[in-house]
């Protein structure tokens, strides 16, 4: 883990995707750029009456200009007045934290499973495994929202050249029904060789993808939410429960955990 | 001039007043990736208990107006592997070492000291009869004089080295149970510990934590904390330490000029883990200002109206 | 279909659950600036007490994290210029009108709360047994079952109409002195009046409050208020009022949850001289997309852990 | 009194002055131009970790641009993240507030005795009275600061072609001394006609005055500070000891009283 200090980063960029969504863009932060897929950021704005910072999963980096990207859905104030920054805005940062997702093995078909705002680290990861050799189309990326607006960033996505299969539950874009639906019949009709899986989303989605896993016996892993006073494992505010028994904490332990550790 | 920032609590004596509150920094591990731990006062550990503790299910914490709830229950990871784990790292840090002992009777204070006792990195324990978030033990003693009493006296019977009291501020006058903690036999008191509080989610109607209630912190309570330093510097002659809320320098100067010898830092490291670095540094400079040679000037030093 | 905002407080209907706090809206003169006051479920007046008082002198305010300190010291114009000169203003409002009554002996609040039987306007008493700013009465009552009990008994024999106890949280049992306010022939109990606490200013020593200490008010203290309704509402069958750190309508639903039958306005009426309009507006909204027909559906509704 | 009503205003311009010195520029705000000299309004930031409104003068309006200026100090943490606003911010306005000051008659002679930020609110009698059709010559501006950098917006003020006194402690600029020392000097050389005072300042400065006016025997006014968590006289947190007996909230009855009214 690098040095636990908060730093104050400008913010180059804030975009509204669509309903609830935005994007952002923040730099120059040199240490962002060294964060892996599934890491976090812990973001604050100072002087404001929001007591703690939020989580938000990186997106993607760009090193060439010293930036970390991230998109986020407003649910309650304090990502609503992040949404409202403007441009040379600085936010507090702590990160990058927490443990990010273990790469897969080479002949392994990967499937991406986000809702939401699931979104962020698994395109972060399916960029990276890109990056680094892999062949965009052994990437199944199952993208789920309620309505066409909730999947955001397509063109990006599909310029990755991963196998793009979005769904919605009323059907305006893609596949209609919930996502781990439209991993089922993916899966009953053409099984992939070696699946693994990577999964981030509501915690509805993650307990049915942590079933649909263990019923089809497929690896991987699945990033969780909590809510987060500190960010870096002191405050044990964050935890959840075991399948072995015990604790973990999602902000130091997590949030990535392999399928079937936690009691979701 | 380089002001003198060394303190004394009872016989041991910090480099400098500034000591990190229980359950606001684990055990230590993770705090040394912000600073290294000889630039605290003193640590203290999360509560520990004679077996391990899970706590309450999530949701265990939520945010408040400049505060936040806990409601975390004493999770820790028992004294054995307190002592297997944790204390080797502990002894390695160029720290005092304060161990905050908790249980659900009389007896589990008094084997968790004992024990305690035998290990000498300890150099301080703090006992805790002021948590809100369990049912036995915890604030049941803390708001009962006699009980605080006795558990102190008991404590006091095992464990050799200071013992340092922590006090709730749930109670109609905090000075009689910091009378009581002076009479059983403690060294030091320290005030305070949580105020009972709640929060209720307006979409789903349940409380936003599993055990219904929690413990209020934060700058929140700083008034209140520091008005209970007050009374209690008023009616003991023990040494105090003040907790609630503090984030600055400024309010470390606040806690010592109504009586407070050092001070505890809990919620405000979750804002920022270097914290006690920079409110050191920033102590340092008061005092330089001002032409203070020692922090000890400040202690008590309010002029009352 | 519009949701009804009336509830009831013993015999006495209002028009809707929100009513403004002692000591934040004066006598309504000024509010009635903002909004009429025919808005409001009730209005309730700035500490009356038999004699004229100043008050402490300033400094009486202070700013605090999420929330203020007050010493104000019951500044008042007197029993007989407050029927002279307020009533007749108060008597034009079509609202419901509480007079909120203090003393340093059981003897004041008798002979206020009988001048005040005689005055039909006054529609109910709160007698404030709780006032942490004052040497005697106030809340060294409101801290001491016996005397709040006999405090109301008095005040019972020479008031006719329903009479609010008003409480403090600086106890270790408020539900004790809700018992024995209910005891002593209370209709209402109304709480928490403020969290005794103080500030220093680091530059001066001196408190920032020429009182030295003062009272906690604003949402810093509303978790606390919270479960503290939440205690009383277990263990009494009065109707309850909520008060502490109210802005906005979810805190008002928060309030309801815990067993509140209505809340008082306090601190926040200051950041905003509108906001008990905006809360009623926002309130119905609330009610109307849950399709509950009457806002008493929601008075003791939280679900426990 | 105008409505009680919190109103949402923006900032148009904010301009670093001298060392603590900021001038603002909020608009539109049609109620603002309304005010007169004397009258404050109380401003807060949304969202912010301030607690409370801050008072402030205001120093003129500008009616054709529907906009009020205002010139602050920066002491503590609440004006200071007013001094980092942005253009385009908005602030939480409630005003005009508060009692302002009586116009002088024809024949008398103003004296306006300004130390520090009480220089606003004299700034805008002097514009107002001889927008009025007096006679700038009549208009003695005493200005006291610390240092030559405490006294700020000077070429508006020469604009006007009041009489500008400056003064300052360190004789950086203008004479050497208090500023109540140079309006003795002043009284004692050159006794003008039917003297009237009018004056705002930090409180030794005010004592002072206050002195000084009853041992000549001149009338006028002073301007008061008070820390306000309301502004619109409930809270009774801002009151003053009258000389007469009794207390008067500054709010409300003032910021402007008479002098001798108050016990200073
Ligand atoms: C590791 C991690 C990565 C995340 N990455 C992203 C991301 O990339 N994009 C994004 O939009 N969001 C992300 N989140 C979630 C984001 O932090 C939450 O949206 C945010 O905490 C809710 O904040 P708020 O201020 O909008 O709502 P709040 O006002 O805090 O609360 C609104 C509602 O959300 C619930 N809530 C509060 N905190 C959390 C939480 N941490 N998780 C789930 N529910 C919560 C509350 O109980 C409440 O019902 C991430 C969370 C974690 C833990
Ligand atoms: C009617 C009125 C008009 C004013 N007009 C102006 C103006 O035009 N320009 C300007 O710069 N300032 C003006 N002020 C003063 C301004 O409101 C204070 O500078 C401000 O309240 C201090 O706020 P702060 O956030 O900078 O400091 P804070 O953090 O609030 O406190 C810093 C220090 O100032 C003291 N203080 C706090 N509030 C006040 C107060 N209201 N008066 C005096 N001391 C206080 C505190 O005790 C503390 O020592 C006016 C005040 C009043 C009451
Ligand atoms: C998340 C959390 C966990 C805590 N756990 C303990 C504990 O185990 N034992 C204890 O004595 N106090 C515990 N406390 C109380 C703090 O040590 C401290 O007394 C209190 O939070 C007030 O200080 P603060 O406002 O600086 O946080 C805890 C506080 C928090 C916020
Ligand atoms: C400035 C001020 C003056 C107050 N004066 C009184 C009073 O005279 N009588 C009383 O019973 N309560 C008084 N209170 C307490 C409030 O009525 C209320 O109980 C308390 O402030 C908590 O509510 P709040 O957080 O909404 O302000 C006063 C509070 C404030 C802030
Ligand atoms: S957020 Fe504090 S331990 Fe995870
Ligand atoms: S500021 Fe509240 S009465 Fe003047």
């Amino acid at each position: 883990m690098s040095k636990l200090k908060i730093e104050r980063v400008a913010v180059r960029n804030l975009r509204h995707l669509s309903r609830d969504y935005y994007s952002m863009c923040l730099g120059p932060w040199p240490k962002g750029c060294r964060s892996k897929p599934g890491q976090f950021v812990h973001v604050g704005l100072p002087e404001s009456d929001i007591f703690f910072r939020r989580a938000l999963s990186i997106a993607w980096v760009d090193p060439d200009r010293d930036e970390s990207h991230f998109i986020f859905k407003v649910f309650g104030r304090g990502i609503r007045l992040l949404s409202r920054c403007n441009k040379g805005d600085e936010v507090e940062l702590l990160g990058p934290l927490g443990v990010p997702f273990k790469m897969p093995k080479k002949n392994e078909t990967c499937l991406l499973i986000g809702g939401g705002v699931g979104f962020p680290p698994l395109y972060f990861l399916a960029y990276r495994m890109i990056e680094k050799g892999r062949d965009p189309r052994t990437i199944e990326f199952f993208y789920g929202g309620r309505t066409s607006e909730e999947i955001v960033e397509r063109t990006r996505l599909r310029k990755l050249g991963v196998k793009f299969r979005p769904v919605t539950d009323d059907g305006s874009f893609g596949e209609q029904g919930l996502v781990t639906e439209a991993v089922t019949r993916y899966l009953d009709s053409t099984p992939p060789r070696n699946p693994r899986i990577y999964s981030c989303g509501p915690a509805p989605m993650l307990r049915a993808t942590d079933e649909l896993a263990r019923r089809y016996d497929i690896p991987g892993q699945v990033s969780l939410e909590a809510p987060m006073p500190c960010g870096f494992g002191v405050c044990l505010g964050c935890v959840v429960p075991l399948r072995a028994g015990g604790n973990a904490r999602v902000c130091t332990e997590g949030p990535v955990f392999e399928i079937g550790e936690v009691l979701l | 001039m380089t002001p003198d920032l060394k303190v004394k609590l009872g016989s041991v004596e910090l480099n400098n007043p500034i000591m990190t509150a229980s359950g606001c920094c684990g055990y230590g591990e993770e705090l040394a990736q912000a600073f290294p731990l000889s630039r605290l006062g003193a640590l203290v550990t999360k509560s520990i208990t004679r077996e391990p503790r899970l706590g309450h299910p999530s949701p265990r914490t939520v945010e408040a107006a400049s505060g936040m709830l806990n409601a975390i229950g004493l999770a820790n990871v028992g004294l054995d592997c307190f002592i297997s784990d944790k204390v080797p790292f502990l002894e390695k840090q160029d720290t005092t070492i304060v161990v905050n002992v908790a249980g659900s009777s009389i007896g589990d204070y008094v084997e968790v000291c004992a024990r305690l006792n035998d290990v000498p990195r300890v150099d301080m324990i703090e006992v805790n009869i002021s948590c809100p978030n369990v049912k036995e033990g915890g604030i049941e003693i803390g708001t009962d004089p006699t009980m605080t009493e006795k558990t102190i006296a008991e404590v006091r019977r095992v464990f050799s080295r200071p013992i340092i009291a922590k006090l709730t501020p749930n109670v109609t006058d905090i000075s009689v149970v910091a009378r009581a903690a002076e009479a059983g036999g403690a060294d030091i008191l320290s005030l305070i510990n949580t105020l009972v509080g709640t929060s209720i989610d307006f979409n789903t109607w349940r409380p936003r934590l599993t055990n219904n209630r929690g413990g209020l912190s934060g700058p929140a309570i700083k008034p209140v904390a520091l008005a209970a330093v007050d009374r209690v510097y008023q009616s003991t002659n023990l040494p105090l330490i003040g907790i609630g809320g503090i984030a600055s320098a400024m309010d470390v100067v606040e806690f010592m000029l109504v009586g407070a010898t050092a001070v505890q830092i809990g919620t405000s490291l979750f804002k920022d883990p270097q914290g006690p670095v920079n409110i050191v540094r920033d102590l340092k400079e008061y005092l330089k200002q001002r032409n203070l040679s020692s922090v000890t000037k400040l202690i008590g030093q309010v002029r009352k109206y």
